[in-house]
Parts: C-alpha cells; structure tokens; sequence
C-alpha cells in the first residue's frame, strides 16, 4: 500500500506492506526498518531500528493527531488511487468557513449577515465553563451567512459562519 | 464517629472526600446534576442522589435540595469540598438548623473572614501583620491623599466588595492618584453596585504564600507549614508547593504563629488557610483566610505525612487534634500541577468534551487525584478542573524531575488539557532557580515561544504511525471512535455529537 | 553520571528503574525476550532490544546477549533489578571485563554473602549475632549432644546443602536427637547426595525482619531502617511493611549497626538487606544478606523520603552518599501487597492470559509500581508478579486503611490475581494486631474459610447488570472481546486463542 | 425482553425494557427502580433506588462474570424465546470433561486412555510460570481419552480429557 501522508502541513510517501505479519517500510523511498505493536486501542509501541517509540493516536471529529512523546502532529493519510481526501486549496480566495473548536453555547452574534468583516474581527462570543472565547473572521471579507443563534449549543467542528 | 457524610461537590475533591470516608468506615453520598450522572463520584459513592439541572443553582448551590438529600438518606455530616458552598455561611448555619453537622468552620467564623475589610479590622485588633493602608473605606480624595503620601508610593487602590481585578488600581505617584481613585470607584460602582475603596501599599512582585492551619473544637490551634502558590495565571493558581523555597524554619515559624493567631482571632475551627503577601525582603502581609480545605492541601498532606481531610472529618466530630505542634515533621518537597480541561494553543479557552484515551501516570512519588476516566465526558458546565498530579521528592529538584517524569507519562486524548504548559513551567530555569512571584507566569507566557523546530526523528514516527494505524482501521481505535453509553447506534458519531447525545441522553433521567 | 543505562531486566522493576533513569536525564535501554515485545519496559524505554526466546536462558539470563547489547547501544551500566542476573558474581565480574559499570557490589561482595556457612563463618568474625549452633557439619552424635546442651533445646538440625525443609528436623528434647540426627542426615543424603548436618537453636515462631543498607565507594554506609516481611507463603513474601510495629528506635539503631557491620565486613557497596530472624523475645540473629534492590524496597523508600534506585545510580557513578546516618528521618507507615498473577481459588497456581480490563487505584497515600495494562497478555513464562501495590499512612492503621480503599478501587479482569487475599489479610484481627510471625500466612489459609453468604442486594445487582450487559450487546464489551493486536480478523477470539496468537506472533519476529 | 438469569447457580427471571432510554426492570415480578449508565465498555455504574453500585463485567472464554465492589457472580443469561442456553443437567452422569484452567504447558500425563480413576486422582499436570498443577478427575469412573500429549501447549478451556 501507498499513502500519501500530509504531516503539519508537509508530504511524505509511505509504502507500507506487511507480507507475513512484519511490516515493511519506504519512507519517501528511503527502506526503513520498522517493528510495531499495538499495546492497547490507539497506542502503538514503534522501534525504528532499535530506537524506541510510544505513540498515541487522538481521533477528534474526524481528525488525526499523533503525539510522538509530547509532540502533537496533525496527520492526514491519503491513499492516491482513491479519489478521497484531495489535496484542499490553502489560499485565501473563496469562502471561509468559522467553525466551533469545542462544545459550548453561543452567547452572542457580534455581526449580522452580509456585513463586511476585517480579518480577526469577532464574529461570534461562544461560552464554555464559565468563561467566554471570541471567534474571529478567519478573513477579511463579507459575512456570507451566519448559521447560528444566541442561546444555540454547539459542538466542536460545527460550522457557525461563513465569510466570503 | 459520623456514620454517613453526604458530598456537596463533584469532581476531583467529591472523589477525595468519598475515598477519605471509605478509608475511615463511613458511608459516602454523591449528589449529582444531570450531566454528572456518569462522573466518577456518582460511580464511587455509596448513594447517589439527583440534585437537578447542570447550572449550580439548580443543584450544587441549591441548599434545600442538599439538605432534602441529606435528611433523605440519613446523612449525619456534609462535607462541602472547595468551591460551591463551602464558604456559604447560610449554609453552615442551615445545616445547624437541620442537626447536620458541616464539616468546617463555624458560620460566625466565615462571617468574620468573609469581608475583607472586616478580616482586616479584626486581624488589626489581634495584631497581625497586614499591607499598610486603610481597612474602611475611603471618605475623600483628601483622605486618600493623606494616607498614600503616610504609606509611600507605590499604593494600590482596592474595591472593598471586589474581586478579580475589578476595581483596582496601581498608583506610581501623587499626580495619578485622583483619576484613579475616580476610575476605581467608578469601576467598583459597575461591578458590584458599591463604590467603596480603599487603599494599601502596593506590593511589587510579591510572592503568594499561604499558611495550613487546623484547629479543634476544643481550643487547640496548630500550623502545618507554607505553601507557595506564586505561580498563577488570571488570578488562578496553577503550581503550588510545599515547602516555599524561601521559607527557613525561623520565618515557618513566625508565619505559622501569626496564622494560628488569625485563626484564634476568629473563633475558628477545622481546616483553614491564612494567605499572605510576601514582598521580595522577605516582609510578609496578612492578605485573606481561606475557609476551606484547599484545591492545594495534597502538597501540605505529602511534606507532612498527615491526611487533611481524615483530620477534619474527626475534627467535625469532635475529636481532639491527635498531635502537638511540636510533632509535626515537614520532610521532602512537593509540587502539584492543577491540570485543566483548556486549550494552551487557544488562550486557554476551556476544552469540555470525550476523552477518548487516557494514559495514567504513577509510579515513585507520584500522587494523582483526578475526576476524569477514560471515555467520559467533560462537561461544559463547570470548573475545567480535572485532576491534580502531585510530585513529591526528598528534595525540590527530585520532585521536579519526578513531576517532570510522570508528566511525560500522564496522556489525555480527545480534548485539550495544559499539560504541556507545566512541561513549559517546569523546564524553565527561573521556576527551577525558584525565582518566582505572582506576575511569574503571566511573563513567561508572554514571552514569544521559540516554536523549537520539530524532530525530524519524531516526524519519521509520526508518519509511519499514521500509516500504521490507517492499515490497521477500526480494530485499532479506541473510545474516540466507539460510542460509550446505552446507545448501540452503529454509526461512528463524533465526539462531539457524542458529546450532545450524552448530555440529552441524561437530561432525559 | 552516566549517560545511558541498560536495564537487564523485565516487568514492573524494568519499569521502575527507566522512571528512575529518565528522573535523572539518563537514557533507558530495554531488553526484551520473544514473548515481551508489547510489555510495558519495552514501551516506555528509550532503545529497545530483542534478546531471544521466551525461555531466561536464552534471554533474561543470557550474559554475553545482554552485554552485546550494552556495546551496541552504547550503555555505560547496567542495572540487573532483582531475579535474574542481579546476584550472579560470575556476570559482574563480566561487566567489569566489557567496562560497563555494573550497578550493583562487586563480585567479591556477592561471593562473600552467597555461600550459607561462608556468610556464617565470616559474620562469626566480625561479631553479629547469627543464631546460635555449629558453624560447619557435625561430626559425630556426641558433638551434637553437647552443643545442644550448651545452646538449649528446642534445636533445629539443618542439612548445609539444604532449602526447602529438606532435611530438617525440629528436636525438642534430648531424647529425640539420635533418631532425628540418624534421619536428618539419610534424608539430605537421599535429597541432595551430602550428608552434612549442622545444628542451630530453634527459633519458634520468628518474625523475619530485614535491615536496609546502602554503601557508597568511598567508605561510608547507613541503614535506613527495617522492613518486617513476615508474611510469606511458600517462602515467598506477600505482604511488607515498614517500619516493623515491634522495633522501637532502640533497637532500630542496634539492628541497623549490626547491618553496617555485616556490609563492612563483606566490603559491601550499593543497596543490600540484611536479613535477621527474630526471636520471641525480641533478639535478632543474621540470617543472609541480600545482594541487590528488593521488591519490597518501596516501604523504605516512603517511610525515608529517599529513592534507592536514584542513590544506587549515583553510588554506582561514583558520588558519595549525600547524607549521614543523623540525617535520615524515618516518619509515618508503608506496607506493601504484592500482586500475583495467581488463583486463589486454585491453591495459588498461576494464571497468565490477557487483561481485559484494569482499573486502578489512585489518590492520597497510595502509589503502585506496575508492569501490566489493559489488554496486555501476561506471558506464561516469568514470576507471576505483576504490580506492586503500597500504601502510606501517618501511622499504620491510616496505612491499612488507605491500602484496603485502593484495593477495593483497584480491578484486574480476564485473569485470576491474589487481590482477594490481600482484603483477607488486611481485614484480620491478628494481622490488625500486629501479631506476625513467619507462619502466619500459612495458619490464616489454612482456616476453614468461613464462606460467607453473598449478600442478597450484591446478587440483585449482578442480576439486573447482566441482563443490562447482555442488551447493550458487544458495543458495552471491552478488550475481552475486542483482540488487540496487529490482526484485524473479524472473528471474536476467545482470551485463551488470543493469547495463543500474539504469543506465536511475537515468536515470529 | 425476559431473561432467565443464573447467578451462582441460582436461577432469576429478569423482565427489562427500555422504553424512552430508561431502563425499567422487574426480577422475579418485583419492580425494582434501576437506573444505570455504562461509564466504560465492561463497566457499568447501576442505581437501585438511590443505592450506587459499580459492577464490572469479566468475559473470558465465552462465560461472563460479575463483579460487584469485589464479590465475584458466574453468570449465565438465556433468552427463554431461544433454543439456545438449554439448562445443563447438572448431575454426575454421562462423560465429564476435564479442562484447562489457565493457559499451560502439559508437562506430565498420569493415566492411560481406558485406565479406571478415582474422583479426585490426578490426571494430568500442567505447567505455567515455573509453577505445576495436577488436573484432578471430576468424578469416577473411566478415561474415555486423552486430548493432549506431553509438551503440549493449551490454553484456558481446551478440553483435556473425557471421563466417563
């Protein structure tokens, strides 16, 4: 199998088989020699040659993030013959959604829709345990649409505004 | 001996409650609000009542419900933990009425210290060192004037009804001072409906230490050192240990006398904290008294080998102090580290939500109380408190390496804890030099992180465990992507739509 | 100090010794056998290395494989825990050979302490009190007869190539002694082909009470105090405490001296127990000295504040002790359980397979050394103990008390473990009373347990929560049901198939 | 849904339903007030009336058991309406079979298949962790046959050998 992997941002090719339970590697085509288990669900106990590694693996609304130690990376897996998971634009241009980064109730609308907002104004005041977080308009830009009440409870990962 | 306490609390402090009462044969009962009905001390309690809706004046501030509960079950003590009311003087009085005893001071004792100025009236009766300045408030700008030019400047101007900053002003010079005192009062007026201020001598980058004191129902004060809690963020303590580094036997001795003295002054009983203002010559200030057990008494517990809440369970009733001041040994160095449910990379915004895995540390020297258990949610309704760990060492710099070690080991997964904020602080050649004061980590967060470029090593593992575990799929994942809970739905919910269908689901009860 | 330490060991001491590096900024080297690739050593090392197949010979025990690997990773020392290696002259000697240091005495200490009657003889020159009897073999039933008159009856002849109660024979009167010598002597001719008997008073009832010592390189050596370890069963020990309830400071300090004497007398460096049989009336005699870390070194470790494997590396890398005897302060109670990987059920045989789950126990006064985790196999090829469980308290009820709470916190599912004995122990009115000898375990388990009626509302409640189980269906079920492990396959494998598996797959590596 | 529910033996009818996500629960015709939430998988924290309990679920070779604080219940649950979970005939009749407690070595076998044994002689004898244990014959009568050899390896429930 070949994935391309996205890691903070950067590329990486990995071919990963495992012909007879051992798991052979190429990094970026570079063979790497490499010998895991899976101590327990989500937790991987990886020696890379004979260097040892935990490693831990946090899925949060769909996402990835491995944590090597105490280094947290975002991780992204395609596999290239499948169609899935292209490569998204990381240009300013087009619209930007606002989305929540944890559960929490919307205690205020700082902007109505199709007002122009600067980039880094706030557009939304969501409450959680007591205390009180700003969101910021990702861009400079129109308020396309605001998908949200006061009072409104919302998770993390949903959609609350979008600016265009 | 009390037969049955019931705990006015959730998280952490109700499980150290119930595991304190399991250890001296009494029965334990959990109250819970709706979104704590999967919360570890409903699992751990004996009984567990429903108090009400998650906001606390539905249920954890709700006196009569507490009450109901206690009566119901046939609770003959409450214990109040911190937070929520354990400094409410009407519930220490409601639950004389109700022939419960509370697990605390007196009601007249928390009166006495619960105003500020008040506190500050009495401590001067009894002689205790306290910041200079006025302890009513001031009548006039001529006033004020009088007093700073008295005290010297820097002055501080203070809301007597305030609290978090509000209120508050930082005088350089006499030109300042008029606008000053009008913003203050103004200020004061907004926030709390009470103009009053009064005026201290500023203390430039002092230090927060506070002294353990305990006391008995029959006249019998003691001291059980210092803590310093130097390290706080939003006026919030963040690291706290014991001993103080700056603290010799012979200054112990001195704080711990006045303590005792704050505490005779007020009639005091059970556990309390005196809290002082310590400035950079070692001059220590009366500053408040806490009337409660403290988030921090574990690092007091470890340095001095006693439990605090056994000691004010039998305090409650009636039990004499089983030791002497004399017999109080303080050996070793403890940390503790409040980990909180927020997110370092946002602010620290809280960060409720499923914990999906959880890796404990534990180990030599290491005490962990916690709240939290893995695939449980965090709910958005409370103080992101989930846990404390504890580092304890024969001296400062094993308990930091120890801390250091479990902290290593110590992994939440799922939502955002500051767990790496106290790598941050505990690697930091100050905090480990032990030179700290209040404004200590409001600086070191200010300071541009040097973003350390990431292992290349640790990226290698990184991809290749991506890789891994995708080939591996669901077999591999843990509570992240299986739903805990009566539901069987077979869908893969988020968490954090796992999240809302938990917390309906147990509003539903 | 070193910069890297090779760990010649497994389990839940492998584990203690990598905190213990990494507490010091010492890279941690794992070595592992075919069945040990997912324990938790492995895990959590920094270098981890494959030593061969299950069997110790060719692994654990295995001395030029180990220090192989201590040249290719580049160790500087190696600590041998206890087991395996860490007694073996023959490998320290090696270890010096390589120029790795071996974190442990030398080998000319180790020789001096191995031998039953050499140890005897060489304690007769230095003066500690051993028991009273021959140094070396009887010659003839006249010599016998004479020096039981002289020590008093009853006596306790011993075959010097003896263990395990092999020729062995308790004489209370003179009447006895010919037939028991003609006995003792055929039964250790027939057991171990020597018909060597030597002759010692009888102690009836002794405690087992051991003294902890530790020597640095440049002549300095203190005792930190006793551990009394008299609950044993099969002469293994099960439960430990510190500090003895029958020694008081005086004999503590007599006890500790003769231990400072024995360690000088041998050239002793590095952590070492010495062992004493004591008698009734409170007289100790030297029974061995053990050669390296024990198990039970936690108790001491929490009574003193100290950490004996840090000052066993920093002994080893040449440092002095950094304190004198003065200087150790002994406060509050710690007693140990051992937890065993065994059946109670089934006459304590033991019982390896796979973790399902595991709950464990936290909070005040309570610390656990552990090698296993949830969904971890325990390989049926190794000592059965799993995790130590200790507990301080302020005095030694506080201590039972907070170790019976955290057993009762503590679960340990899909495999049979000794957790019920420790509640048995723990509970009774004797062991309550401090009233232990050696053979008091062996005398509770022989007691016709009282089978006690389950308790109707506990049946009730397995009742309702096995119907709640079955409904809720495998999406309720943990890692019994759901194999862990790098094969996806569909099919539920029963603990037992699992286990098989991983083990084969493992052994393919 | 009606379940026969054996505890140690002893057998309870257990009628639970769920209507609206509340469990409601009758045992053996009483109405008993339940409220339970499953805090991890294996792990349920159950209210009777206002009573907590925390009671653990043990799964291995396919026979659950339960833990309430630390008293340990075999459990067997049969739907009536199936056919499966028959009540076994639990008298000393018919071939017994001797099976493996713990995952082992065979290291000694003491009988010949068609030998005659004594309830209580000694069959087998099985090794693990350094320690052996003899596997006694669970009544008397004759070795109908032997399964393992020595040096075998078996796991926990492999049937060992039948007695008839």
């Amino acid at each position: 199998m070949t994935y391309d992997i996205t890691i903070d941002g950067k590329h990486y090719r990995l071919d990963l088989n495992r012909p007879e339970g051992r798991w052979s590697c190429r990094l970026d085509g570079r063979e790497v020699e490499v010998d895991a288990v899976l101590a327990r669900p989500d937790v991987l106990s990886i020696r890379l040659g004979n260097q040892a590694y935990e490693v831990k693996c946090e899925r949060v609304s769909g996402e990835m993030h491995l944590w090597v130690g105490s280094a947290r990376f975002a991780a992204e897996v395609r596999d290239p013959r499948s169609l899935r998971g292209r490569v998204r634009a990381a240009d300013d241009r087009g619209p930007k959604k606002l989305t929540a980064s944890m559960p929490g109730k919307i205690v205020r609308v700082l902007v109505s829709q199709g007002s122009e907002v600067e980039a880094g104004a706030g557009v939304l005041v969501v409450e959680a345990m007591k205390m009180q977080n700003e969101l910021k308009s990702p861009k400079k830009g129109t308020i396309q649409k605001i998908l949200v009440s006061e009072g409104a409870a919302v998770n993390a990962g949903d959609v609350l505004a979008i600016v265009e | 001996m009390f037969k049955k306490i019931l705990i006015a609390n959730r998280g952490e402090i109700a499980v150290r409650v119930i595991r304190a009462c399991h250890e001296m044969g009494i029965a334990a009962v959990a109250v819970y609000s709706d979104v704590d009905r999967a919360s570890l001390h409903v699992r751990k309690a004996d009984d567990a009542y429903p108090i009400g809706a998650a906001a606390a004046s539905e249920s954890y501030l709700n006196i009569q419900k507490i009450l109901d509960v206690a009566a119901r079950s046939g609770a003959d003590a409450i214990h109040p933990g911190y937070g929520f009311l354990s400094e409410n003087a009407k519930f220490a009085r409601a639950c004389v009425d109700a022939g419960v005893k509370f697990i605390g001071p007196t009601a007249a004792a928390m009166d006495a210290m619960g105003s500020k100025t008040r506190a500050r009236q009495a401590m001067e009766r009894a002689g205790v060192p306290y910041v200079p300045g006025t302890s009513r408030g001031l009548e006039s700008f001529e006033q004020a004037e009088e007093v700073a030019a008295r005290i010297g400047y820097p002055v501080m101007l203070k809301a007597a009804a305030g609290g978090g900053g509000k209120g508050m002003r930082l005088v350089h010079a006499p030109a300042e001072l008029k606008s000053s005192l009008e913003g203050a009062r103004s200020e004061a007026e907004r926030s709390f409906g009470d103009s009053e201020v009064y005026i201290e001598k500023a203390i430039l980058n002092p230090r927060h230490i506070e002294m353990q004191v305990l006391a008995d129902e029959h006249g019998n004060t003691v001291y059980l050192g210092e803590r310093e809690c130097s390290l706080q963020r939003r006026h919030q303590k963040v690291v706290e240990e014991a001993p103080s580094p700056i603290v010799d036997p012979e200054m112990r001795r001195k704080m711990g006398e006045v303590a005792v003295r704050v505490a005779k002054a007020a009639g005091y009983t059970n556990a309390g904290t005196v809290e002082f203002l310590v400035d950079q010559q070692k001059n220590f200030y009366f500053l408040e008294m806490n009337t409660r057990l403290q988030v921090e008494h574990p690092v007091t517990e470890l340095i001095t080998g006693l439990d605090l809440v056994h000691l004010q369970i039998r305090i409650a009733a009636g039990e004499r102090l089983p030791f002497t001041q004399d017999q109080v040994v303080i050996r070793g160095h403890a940390i503790e580290c409040r980990i909180y449910a927020e997110d370092p990379d946002n602010n620290y915004f809280p960060s409720p939500g499923k914990i999906t895995l959880l890796l404990l540390p534990s180990g030599p020297g290491i005490r962990l109380d916690s709240g939290m258990y893995e695939g449980w949610t965090v709910p958005m309704d409370y103080d992101p408190l989930l846990a404390k760990l504890i580092g304890y060492g024969t001296d400062r710099d094993q308990a930091i390496s120890r801390l250091t070690r479990a902290l290593n080991e110590y992994f939440v997964g799922g939502i955002k804890t500051n767990l790496s904020l106290f790598r941050h602080i505990l690697s930091d050649p100050d905090f480990r030099a032990a030179k700290m004061d209040t404004g200590f980590l409001d600086r070191l967060l200010k300071q541009k992180k040097a973003e350390a470029p990431a292992d290349p090593k640790a990226i290698e593992v990184a991809t290749i465990a991506a890789g891994i575990f995708t080939v591996l799929g669901a077999s591999a994942a843990g509570a992240g992507e299986r739903p805990v809970g009566n539901d069987s739905s077979a869908t893969k919910p988020t968490v954090a739509s796992n999240w809302l269908r938990t917390a309906r689901k147990e509003a539903m009860r």
